[in-house]
């Protein structure tokens, strides 16, 4: 239970930092820290409260998210080939 | 034991049908209701022949047309197609196949027969309600699809719930595969079947949600005009065509890879011997759905996307060709030093790898870019895809219908017939839909309601062939329905099949097994 | 009969599944968001300038505070303390309908000042601003639906926790339904930035 | 018509075509040849006794790296081809296609616009396509193009026409009712024979143009009126356009049916709201003229209507 609390401090943190960060002027960079920021949350959830971590029944519980995220990657990436070169 | 048609238990009669969670009587149910909708399919195919079959009107007006094939294609691809032989075959022969008594959600499964007939009575509905029956395509392109007065809306809403009951199928296929397979059933004891069917069950998962938030976005545009998807509020008509085929073009896979299953289940069991290859072939089901996943993009050569995507997407292409490839010469070297019956399932077997294999060929000048700027969009594509979907899917369903038919009914057809009705349809479908090839590299466009003069003598030949195809058809069915009721009674393993659900008596018991079996072999092993 | 089946592993995975194939449900609005912005980043930046910045990252806190409760339920439903999973989950509900509340007005505060599709005054700025606000209705409201489906699902297991249902033996659909919520959560971790923060 | 080959565009595609046909040709017959050779040769009665062969690596390794090899090839031909296809020769005669439900309209450098493609033999040309409306495709066949004239977008095509003659442009991309009606010519005249057209074209404009506006009768033309209206009574997709002013017309507005007096007012709104009074027994397709057409263009229009007796 103690984890659950620290995982929810650390995500309002985070979400702290994302604002106040936004607030700044980071560029090109800004898209950038706010994803990055996304995905950290993410992944605590993902791991602690949906614990994704301890499941151990499949080993394909551990490639799921990675692998989906891959798709859709690739699934941007190659309409940015269009988009990007028309 | 009875078999799985004594069983009453809570519910009787057609209730103790349309409510039972049973996966052969859930995959009873598909079979009736997606031969009716194939039945009305090939009516309007029939009807688009006959129109077709003399320049100027002949049987209806243009907006007839436009929404006979549009309906066609829209019939034949959601309703028939697409969950043909998963939903069909892979329900009723999955689980016993890896030795389970049930899929791993058998509620979600008759739910998800429930939300097809859903979809499928909303789509008849739009037909009489609106703006009357659609006439986009079965591709729904904006901005037609925004303009047109038709009954869009609905008809693109009953797609979407098509969607979700393909969604619920692949993740209850999924799940079961992983879990339910019994002692001993490792990874590569599993017949190819189910190799097929889970693998397709993958890409149903995976790609149905992008066209279903396709559609709801063409359905929100049409209702309240977000303007993502017009031109003339900004939106990018492509990316509609984008998110299209990143579902469409892996549909193409959904059809055509549990048919190649199917395939790779007759071929052994009729040359009686193991399959060659069977990590290739596992592997080349595996290589196929995700290569397959990437390659939408060749639908879009001259739609004006921009040239480095149409080279890469050709490029990636024509790397599917390759594991089908593998499959093709697969099954033809199991032939080699077997002991072949020609029964009819294998009749059929041989008969989609030479129509598939035409039907996949003619697919590689499209996938060329040079080639695909004059074939594009016109007959050329439409007997391409005849040829895979029809000759190779449709083959495939001919062939698991006369293979599993002592199984799942416990009793046998007449065994002459299918070779007359074979012959009639194999004649018949090539002088249909081969003169359409001849058509298309002539510069015949597709979605043509009318045509100039000189493509009239080859239209007049394939609407011939459509009648020789008709007589087939009618023929082949009559029997089966003939058998259905009159047919002798079939024994447990009438061709003498070494997966599961020959060990089992026909038609199977209610829960399949009374004890689960122990796995000691591979699927193919005939000799003891 | 039937249900034996079944086992909590497979359930599980289930669910997994179905939600990788919602991630991908709103990955096709995220294809549609990238491209748009890559072609209107200007555009885009201004335009997200005129959502309420305050306002959406108050609903994250709702809904990530929202996923604590969800879990805490989930904990001690197993722990055997069904009337605290209860008041946690009432939580979870709470703040779900808190969250739509906020969004609602939000949205209202938009369509007051005349920014909604197919509005006559949107379309006359921008092309890039009517996409934006195309893109935004159309993935906030996907997601409020999902959040209203999630509120409904809770409400379910709340009675069924309450008639003894599900316990701590029997917690798997409370668990799946926990997994729902943290993806609707997760979702919004997304949205969030990519409406409001790239001023 | 389509006349055999012509143009530079077709060289290309047909080798490609060969190619890829002569490759799969001799696949298709191998396996087919194999597979009945197999299934007659080891049939049950001559054969009862198979042999289990479990597969064969080397031979697993073959039939995957020499597709993969020819497939390559095949993709490498059709891009090379496809970079000619695309790739748009200096100082191309440039022509641009507005495409439109459901008819092309060609307009030239000098301003001239005409309903069919005029081009000098030999010469690239350069086509701008774009669409005012849904997606269509400009195909002509016998030189083996195609492109889509997309709304909202400026599409390229260019080809080269190697003979004098008249060849079928088509509508390839589906775009409603009369898409399968939507054709038009390119004409390929010899050189003299193009800019003796396209100068006396020209000046023609010029002398319009000192006139003032394009007279109605060229704008019913030019906007694509006469694709749907008939002038002599018979009613098309739409109404016939004789005798229609000052006359009665039965509309339905909002579904409901009422008559109204067809004076300038409704013509006008008829070209601007086409769909808020649609007439009875047609359907509610027309385009709208606005942002197609100016105010003056719409009122020379209107003036028009009302002398077509
Ligand atoms: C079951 C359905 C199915 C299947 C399996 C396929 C398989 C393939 N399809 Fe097809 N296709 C459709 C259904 C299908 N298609 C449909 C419905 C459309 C039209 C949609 C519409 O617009 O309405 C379409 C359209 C379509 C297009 C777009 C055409 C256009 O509109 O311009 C293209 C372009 O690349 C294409 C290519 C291919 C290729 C390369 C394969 C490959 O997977 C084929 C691979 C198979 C083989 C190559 C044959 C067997 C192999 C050998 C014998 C081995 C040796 C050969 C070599 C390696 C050279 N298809
Ligand atoms: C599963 C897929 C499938 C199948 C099986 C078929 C089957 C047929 N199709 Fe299909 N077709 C499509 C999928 C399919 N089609 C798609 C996706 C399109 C594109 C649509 C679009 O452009 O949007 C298309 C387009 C299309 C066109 C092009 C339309 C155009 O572009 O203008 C044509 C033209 O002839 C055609 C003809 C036929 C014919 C004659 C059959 C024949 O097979 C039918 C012949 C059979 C008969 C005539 C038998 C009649 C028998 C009975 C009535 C009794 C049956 C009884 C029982 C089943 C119990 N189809
Ligand atoms: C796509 C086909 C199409 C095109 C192109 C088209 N129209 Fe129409 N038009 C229709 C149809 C169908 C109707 C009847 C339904 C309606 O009122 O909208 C109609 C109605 C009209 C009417 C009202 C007729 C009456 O009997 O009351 C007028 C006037 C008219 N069109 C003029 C024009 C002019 C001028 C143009 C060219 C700028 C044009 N139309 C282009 C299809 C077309
Ligand atoms: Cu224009 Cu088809
Ligand atoms: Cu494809």
């Amino acid at each position: 239970m103690k984890i659950y609390i620290l995982v929810w401090l650390s995500l309002v943190i985070l979400t702290g930092i994302a604002v106040s960060a936004a607030g700044m002027d980071w560029g090109g960079w800004s898209l950038g820290v706010a994803l990055g920021i996304a995905f950290l949350k993410s992944g605590l959830i993902l791991n602690y409260f949906m614990h994704l971590k301890d499941e151990r029944g499949l080993r394909l519980f551990r490639w799921m998210v990675p692998g989906i995220l891959a798709i859709l990657i690739l699934f941007i990436g190659l309409t940015f080939f269009d988009v990007a070169f028309r | 034991m009875a078999g799985f048609y004594e069983d009453e238990r809570r519910l009787r009669g057609i209730l103790g049908w349309i409510f039972s969670t049973d996966h052969k009587r859930i995959g009873l149910l598909y079979l009736f209701a997606i031969l009716f909708f194939y039945a009305i399919g090939v009516l309007l195919g029939f009807l688009m022949r006959l129109e077709l079959m003399a320049p100027g009107p002949t049987i209806m007006r243009p907006q007839t047309y436009n929404a006979i094939f549009t309906l066609h294609g829209v019939i034949m691809i959601f309703l028939f197609v697409i969950p043909g032989i998963p939903s069909i075959f892979g329900n009723f022969f999955l689980p016993i196949q890896i030795g389970a008594r049930d899929v791993a959600f058998p509620r979600i499964n008759l739910l998800s027969w429930w939300i097809y007939m859903t979809g499928a009575f909303l789509a008849i509905l739009s037909l009489f309600t609106g703006g009357g029956p659609v006439d986009t395509g079965w591709t729904f392109y904006v901005p037609y699809s925004l303009r047109t007065s038709v009954n869009v809306p609905l008809a693109v809403f009953a797609v979407f719930i098509l969607g979700f009951s393909s969604i619920l199928t692949g993740i209850n296929f999924v799940t079961t595969t992983h879990q339910l397979r019994a002692p001993g059933m490792t990874w590569f004891r599993l017949p190819l079947f189910v190799w097929a069917v889970y693998a397709t069950a993958w890409i149903q998962v995976l790609v149905t949600p992008v066209i279903g938030i396709t559609l709801l976005l063409t359905l929100m545009e049409r209702l309240v005009g977000v303007g993502i998807f017009d031109p003339a509020k900004g939106g990018d008509p492509l990316l509609y065509q984008h998110l299209f085929w990143i579902y469409s073009h892996p549909a193409v896979y959904i059809m055509i890879l549990p048919a190649m299953g199917v395939i790779s289940e007759i071929i052994p069991v009729f040359a009686r011997r193991t399959i060659f290859g069977y990590k290739a072939m596992a592997f080349s089901i595996l290589a196929i759905a995700v290569v397959g996943s990437f390659v939408w993009g060749h639908h879009m050569f001259v739609s004006g996307q921009s040239d480095l995507a149409s080279i890469i997407f050709s490029l990636l292409t024509f790397l599917v060709a390759v594991p089908s490839g593998v499959k093709v010469f697969n099954w033809v070297s199991t032939l080699y030093k077997g002991s072949i019956e020609v029964a009819p399932p294998l009749l059929f077997a041989l008969t989609f790898i030479f129509l598939f294999s035409i039907g996949g060929l003619t697919g590689l000048f499209q996938g060329a870019l040079a080639t695909d700027v004059h074939l594009h969009d016109t007959y050329w594509v439409v007997g391409h895809f005849h040829y895979v979907i029809f000759g190779g899917t449709g083959f495939a369903l001919f062939g698991a219908l006369h293979y599993w038919f002592p199984k799942m009914f416990g009793r046998m057809y007449h065994k002459k017939i299918p070779y007359f009705a074979w012959a009639l349809l194999f004649v018949g479908f090539n002088t249909l839909y081969f003169p359409m090839l001849i058509l298309g590299w002539k510069g015949m466009p597709r979605r043509y309601y009318d045509y100039l003069p000189q493509f009239h003598s080859l239209q007049w030949i394939s609407t011939i062939g459509s009648w020789i195809l008709i007589a087939g058809l009618i023929l082949l069915f009559a029997n089966l329905i003939y058998s259905l009721f009159r047919g002798e009674k079939a024994e447990g393993n009438p061709w003498g099949g070494a997966t599961l659900e020959w060990q089992i008596p026909s038609p199977p018991p209610r829960e399949n097994f009374a004890e689960i079996p122990r796995i000691e072999r591979g699927p193919y092993e005939f000799r003891k | 009969m039937m249900e034996t089946h079944k086992n909590d592993i497979g359930s599980t995975f289930g669910m997994w599944l179905f939600l990788l194939s919602e991630i991908l449900l709103f990955g096709g609005l995220f294809i549609l968001y990238s491209v748009y912005r890559y072609n209107h980043s200007q555009i885009f930046h201004l335009a997200a300038d005129a959502l309420n910045r305050p306002v959406g990252a108050l609903n994250t806190l709702i809904l990530l505070t929202s996923s604590l409760t969800m879990a805490l339920s989930i904990f001690f439903l197993k722990n055997r303390r069904p009337e605290r999973s209860l008041f946690f989950l009432f939580l979870t509900i709470f703040l779900g309908l808190f969250f739509l509340f906020n969004k609602y007005f939000e949205w209202a505060s938009k369509v007051h000042h005349g920014v909604y599709p197919n509005a006559p005054g949107l379309l006359e700025r921008e092309r890039g601003e009517v996409l934006f606000y195309g893109l935004y209705y159309s993935m906030t409201g996907l997601h409020g639906f999902h959040v209203l489906v999630g509120i409904g699902l809770l409400s379910v297991m709340f009675v069924f926790i309450l008639r003894g249902k599900i316990d701590h033996e029997r917690i798997l659909p409370l668990k799946n339904t926990g997994l729902y919520w943290h993806l609707v959560d997760i979702i919004w971790i997304f949205l969030f930035p990519l409406f409001y923060l790239i001023t | 018509m389509i006349r055999g080959t012509t143009g530079l565009s077709n060289e290309i595609v047909e080798n490609v075509f060969l190619y890829i046909a002569a490759i799969s040709v001799s696949i298709l017959v191998l396996i087919t040849f194999l597979m009945i050779y197999f299934t007659i040769r080891y049939r049950r009665k001559r054969n009862p006794q198979p042999e289990d062969i479990r597969g064969n690596l080397w031979l697993e390794i073959l039939w995957t790296v020499i597709p993969t090899l020819l497939v390559l090839s095949m993709f490498y031909y059709g891009w090379t081809g496809f970079r000619s296809l695309k790739k748009i020769p200096e100082g191309a005669f440039k022509v641009k296609v507005a495409a439109r439900q459901w008819s092309w309209l060609f307009e030239y450098e000098n301003g001239v616009k005409t309903e069919e493609l005029m081009v000098p033999v030999g010469k690239p040309i350069h086509l701008l396509l774009t669409s005012q409306d849904v997606i269509h495709s400009f195909y002509i066949p016998a030189f083996r193009v195609k492109q889509d004239a997309v709304p909202g977008m400026v599409t390229p095509l260019w080809f080269k026409a190697k003979e004098v003659g008249t060849y079928d442009v088509l509508c390839a991309e589906y775009c409603g009712r009369q898409h399968a009606y939507m054709l038009t010519r390119v004409k390929v005249l010899s050189e003299e024979e193009f800019k003796q057209w396209y100068e006396g074209k020209g000046k023609e404009l010029q002398i319009e143009k000192s006139r003032g506006l394009p007279r109605g009768p060229q704008l019913l033309q030019e906007k694509g009126c006469l694709v749907c209206h008939s002038l002599d009574g018979t009613p098309r997709i739409g109404p016939t356009l004789k005798d229609l002013s000052g006359n009665t017309v039965i509309v339905l507005t909002d579904g409901k049916e009422r008559k109204v007096q067809a004076d300038d007012a409704y013509l006008k709104k008829s070209l601007i709201e086409p769909n808020a009074d649609i007439v009875k027994g047609f359907p509610p397709i027309m385009p709208s003229q606005e942002g197609l057409s100016t105010e003056e263009e719409i009122n020379e229009l209107v003036r028009h209507m009302k002398e077509l007796k």
